[in-house]
């Protein structure tokens, strides 16, 4: 019983996004992200795998321009970012929700942000909070919300405009395996419709198969690119998909490489 | 138990009568003359006595500390404003902000007069000085507090400065804002009395400092407690309003109001 | 600009001759409305004033009022003060001309209680004093006497007063010891000008208004000279109710007492030994003061003293 | 781009160079003689050839207005961890504190000397009172801001009342502690003149309150301002040092000291 | 290369915890939880799985004492618990920590509630670190760690004392799969040292399925108990459960029973 989000069309078409040669390195600590080089296709969705506190989190950061790389550059079809020059929609790990605005003004914020007619909010707004299950919640406030809701205001908040860039940091970790599932599913509808190209943190190998076309396994301190696994199942994907032999398969062989190439020192 | 609403009228009206009999007692004990220490029961008298003129001067000091007030905040917030979005602007003025406030009022009230000459407006201009910084301080201090990962997320949609003040900013810190105005409401009163005492007239019927001056300078000490007292209770208007808005404005979503069980 | 709105009353006068058209006139008290006004009000009240062509408006004032700027500004035709404030004004360059006496002798004084040992301001080496700090008459009496005094601010009240037997306040005689005396205390006074420091109480204007409009001058002064007769010889009620009605919290027992204290001490009209008449204003007691101030180095330096009083606006009445 | 440390430094005096013309500007411009507004160079005169009594003052003051900074801040404090603690004096107390912070100080100066007698005990006991309520203000709302979920964290420990109290809510309130502490610092200095002028000696010279008055009275309006002048270095060596206090207990951890960027 | 740690033993034994026909409801909003009765044995560890949303975090604060039942008890050895009565650990959802503490600080934080020595609490607190994985970190602010390092200085706090009863609400949530799976193992092992009744929320079935001894399944709207599924593997587990078929099909179960019975007015 899925309800339809009308998303608006996106106008462009998908951009190129790279990180090149990119190290990080708080200010007196120690090198966090050691030469790592990503890009991802127009309209490609890629995962980000690896250890606790690796730096996914901070790449993701740098994508957006929140945070400046130590050394190496981040290009966006090919020029280098600048922080405000393409719509970029982050869901952050922890949901950042705004405690004095209800559910709906949560998810309103980017519309707002952006100048849209409050009729134009409202209906965007009610389909969005129906797509993540919180259509009857739409007066909460945060505070009444349990964590798996919050996240799924984030989601609703960040897919409210039709970005160019999408960057999900674990946005269904919170979430219990079904709805988990319906959400990728719903995801990869989305993901048809709207031209966006996507990084992915999770730590469900399973989840990082279902969704992308690459996926990106780091190793820690510092972060490198230990290995990258290329999904070849096409696209459109349906539910099914995971059931599929193929598909079991590439999660085992995915899983040992992210065990055998990341976390040697941890071992 | 006695229900919670309740409570929050008994315990002040109970420590009201406490401090009254303490206040009695003290009187009686040391035998205080009325000219230290005038009894409740004078003081009521004496309040009652003058009524009239009680009356105006209240009036009159409402209206100034009212507007001296209203600027304090609306100002001191604008400026707050100014200064969190504009931060050279903060580096180069703020010290000033901060050392205009250190005028003491008596040299300032000199000074207001000769320039504003004597008047509600004088009176309001002293109210207005003695509110101001404790809402900018306080306000800024909220503007700046804002989580740093809530700005993030302004930024990344691009948000306006505009936006991001206030859509952002201003809500985020109004738990600061109201701590600001609440002191600024109770200075509004003190400072308008303050300036009356010191730039006050009689044209027009003095404010309250108008009279505290003229009870003090002919020794009826019962009838200055008696103004000190209607002072006191309209800062409580003052600080109530104050109270009462930031209830309305909080008591959805922060802390502070969902934790007065402590 | 501060003359601005005197030339405006004086084309007005100019313009309409001697019509029935009222100057308007502010005069600047240094108190609230008061018995020590009394003349003033008395010539409102009796018309004095208005006969003389003039609209006179009394303005109360206060503690800390800056009347002297109100008269630099021009917000005041006339105000009141102490000959030797004046003087320091216009050491500092302030435009200002003493045009009549309003008191001839100076009302301030010490106040203590009556059981206090010391009989005389001499007796007071080291004591500590309730005054406006600042004031001139504390370097005249600790130089006059060789004393030294230790000066708490003036707090207005008379509390302290009360309840400390050997507390010594600054007063004016017509008003705080009325007070004590009904709150129980049996208070005696020492008139400051029984130190030899006694400066003129009186009237001043900007130089320019002086100057300008030496009629407007006259017309006021001499009105506020009846005004005075009338206060002080005949019967004050006139001025007494005025000043009831614009300061309800002076009673007429108070009104009374301060009267009769004016009349005692002679303070309007002088004592008789110096041969004054209401109003009056004498070089000689002028230079004298100033010369003394010179020497107090309250006066940095020596002053053309005539350029800021005029001497010939008061006349006796006849 | 300059550096940001050496903006800081810049910025001010830029403004204070500008404040100044500005200012020499005004004076110029209305042909304003000394006694309306004294030029920046007649108030260094003047503050110059006082230079021993304003010495002498200023040193007073200061001790005046430590001492009641330093019992505003101490006392304010333990009070509003009282007010937190204890939820039935709170709703008690709390409406009385307000109600006292009205009174004007004329009114109580002559009860407070002639308890404490003049000199600097009462002068800081007037400093004191002024700036005590917003301390407790400003702490007790950030006492009571205190994130809901560590509170519950600390009850799951089992953390007794006074744990809750020093190990959690003190820390949390420190941002709003400080902004109190700042206002109060600014008040402490007016106090402390206040009081000066309610229960100041010229034995021991008096401090730059009483220093106020004597200019007031004998007209000497740029030595007036140069007093005034004093007033505002010494409030701002108070606020600069709970400015640093605050950056040492903050830097580590909170946002608003991260978000000086904005 | 895991560091052994140190706990000391608890002085009781392990307690009975019961919900009995616990009913929720907030203010005016609707019921939540609707006549729940759950209870664990001594030493035994409860999983509670269901869609987000529907009330488990409620429950387990309702377990600590931190939120009153509209409607029946909480009873811990047969009597009704009363908040200060009993040792209880509980991981949030999200890891509160105190932003003005380091890394040792926060984990020391229930030590020195309880009055621990300086020298006690060092060695515990480093001791923890190091099996989170932290032993580098002890000096770090929260504002410097990753989400899921957050969530492990949150595990090692809850664990530095040895409470009787231990909350936990998805405390790996954040985690990559291995350093999850590495916690799983490590809390086993501790269970067999430490003794408390715990009850678990996570949305992950394999991992409830490797660590309790019962399932709790619960609908959603308001919570209802749907299903238990009991978990037959004996303790001490180990890794190798993990791969066993027994184990994969007792998930597959889980896994329909969980979408069977919870999520019912979803789809
Ligand atoms: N203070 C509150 N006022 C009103 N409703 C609330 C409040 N707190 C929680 N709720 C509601 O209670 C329900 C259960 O919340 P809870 O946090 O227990 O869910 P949960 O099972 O832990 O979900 P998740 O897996 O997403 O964490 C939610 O529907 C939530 O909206
Ligand atoms: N402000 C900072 N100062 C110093 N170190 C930091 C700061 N922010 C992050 N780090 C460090 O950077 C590293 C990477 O953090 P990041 O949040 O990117 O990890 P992550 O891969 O997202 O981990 P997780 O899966 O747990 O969220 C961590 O070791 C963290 O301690
Ligand atoms: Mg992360
Ligand atoms: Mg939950």
């Amino acid at each position: 019983m899925q309800t339809e989000v009308h998303f608006k069309a996106t106008k462009g078409t998908a951009p190129t996004v790279e990180l090149r040669n990119i190290t990080k390195q708080f200010a007196d600590g120690p090198t966090i992200i050691d030469d790592v080089t990503v890009s991802a296709a127009p309209g490609e969705l890629v995962s980000l795998v690896g250890p606790s506190g690796c730096g996914k989190s901070t790449l993701l950061r740098m994508l957006a321009g929140l945070s400046q790389p130590s050394g190496g550059t981040v290009q966006i079809n090919g020029q280098p970012r600048s922080s405000t020059d393409t719509d970029t929609a982050f869901i952050f790990q922890d949901a950042t929700l705004l405690p004095w605005l209800t559910v709906r003004g949560n998810i309103e914020v980017p519309l707002r942000l952006r100048g849209e007619t409050r009729k134009n909010r409202t209906a965007l707004a009610n389909q969005l909070a129906n797509w993540v299950g919180l259509g009857d919640r739409l007066n909460y406030y945060p505070r009444q919300l349990s964590g798996g809701m919050q996240m799924r205001v984030s989601l609703a908040r960040a897919l409210s405009l039709s970005p160019s860039i999408l960057l999900l940091d674990e946005p269904f970790g919170a979430l219990d395996a079904i709805t988990r599932n319906r959400l990728n599913e719903d995801l990869l509808q989305l993901r048809e419709r709207q031209m966006w190209t996507a990084f992915f943190v999770t730590h469900s190998i399973s989840e990082a198969v279902f969704l992308s076309s690459r996926i990106i396994v780091l190793s820690t301190r510092p972060a490198r690119v230990a290995t990258e696994i290329t999904v070849p199942f096409p696209f459109p994907r349906t539910a099914d998909l995971r059931h599929s032999l193929e598909f079991q398969k590439l999660v085992a062989t995915a899983n040992e490489a992210l065990y055998h190439h990341s976390h040697q020192e941890l071992q | 138990m006695i229900p919670e609403r309740c409570q929050k009228i008994i315990l002040p009206i109970a420590a009201g009568i406490l401090i009254l009999s303490l206040w009695s007692g003290i009187k009686a004990w040391f035998q205080l003359p009325a000219f230290l220490l005038p009894g409740p029961s004078e003081v009521l008298q004496a309040g009652w006595n003058e009524r009239h003129a009680l009356t105006t001067a209240t009036w009159t000091t409402f209206r100034g500390a009212g507007l001296g007030f209203i600027m304090a905040v609306g100002v001191g917030f604008c400026m707050s404003l100014l200064l969190v979005s504009v931060p050279w602007l903060r580096q180069g003025l703020y010290p000033y902000i901060i050392f205009m406030q250190m005028v003491p009022i008596i040299a300032t009230a000199a000074i207001i007069v000769i320039w504003l000459d004597v008047g509600i407006q004088s009176v309001a201009a002293i109210a207005f000085l003695i509110g101001f910084f404790p809402v900018v301080a306080s306000t800024l201090q909220g503007l700046l507090s804002t989580p740093v990962q809530q700005v993030e997320l302004f930024r990344m949609y691009r948000a306006s400065r505009w936006q991001e003040l206030f859509l952002l900013r201003v809500p985020a810190s109004l738990p600061y804002f109201f701590t600001g105005a609440k002191i600024a409401a109770t200075l509004a009163v003190i400072g308008s009395v303050t300036g009356e005492i010191f730039a006050g007239s009689s044209s027009g019927g003095g404010g309250l400092g108008f009279m505290i001056i003229i009870y003090k300078s002919s020794l009826r000490i019962p009838a200055l407690f008696a103004a000190t007292f209607i002072c006191c209770i309209l800062g409580f208007i003052f600080v109530g309003t104050v109270l009462y808005l930031k209830w309305l404005a909080l008591n959805k979503w922060h802390d502070s109001l969902r934790n007065e069980d402590v | 600009i501060l003359t601005c709105l005197l030339s405006a009353c004086t084309r007005d006068h100019t313009d309409d001759g001697h019509a029935q058209t009222l100057i308007r006139v502010t005069l600047q008290t240094d108190w609230f409305p008061q018995p020590e006004h009394g003349g003033f009000y008395q010539a409102l009240a009796n018309g004095y004033f208005r006969e003389a062509g003039l609209d006179v408006e009394i303005l109360p004032g206060g503690p800390n009022a800056m009347t002297v700027h109100k008269v630099l500004r021009g917000n005041a035709h006339f105000a009141m003060n102490r000959i030797d404030t004046i003087l320091t004004l216009v050491e500092q360059n302030m435009p200002l001309t003493m045009v009549m006496a309003t008191l001839q002798h100076d009302p301030q004084a010490l106040m203590l209680h009556a059981s206090h040992p010391a009989q005389s301001i001499a007796d007071l080496d080291g004591a500590t004093v309730m005054a406006i700090p600042g004031l001139t008459w504390i370097s005249w009496v600790e130089r006059r006497y060789g004393i030294t005094l230790n000066i708490i601010p003036h707090d207005f009240g008379m509390e302290r007063f009360l309840q400390n037997p050997l507390f010594i306040q600054q007063c004016l005689l017509t008003n705080e010891p009325y007070f004590v005396r009904k709150a129980g205390a049996n208070p005696k006074v020492f008139p400051l000008a029984d130190s030899g420091f006694d400066p003129y109480h009186g009237i001043y204007a900007l130089s320019s208004t002086v100057e300008n409009n030496p009629d407007l001058v006259r017309a006021f002064v001499k009105a506020s000279q009846r005004g005075w007769q009338s206060f002080i010889f005949g019967d004050p009620a006139p001025a007494l109710a005025l000043i009831a009605e614009r300061n309800p919290r002076m009673t007429p027992e108070f009104m009374e007492f301060a009267v009769s204290e004016m009349r005692a001490r002679h303070l309007v009209e002088g004592r008789p030994e110096i041969e004054a008449f209401i109003g009056e204003l004498r070089p000689q007691r002028v230079a004298e003061l100033h010369d003394e101030l010179v020497e107090l180095g309250v006066l940095k330096r020596k002053l053309d003293w005539q350029s800021a009083v005029r001497f010939d606006f008061a006349q006796p009445l006849n």
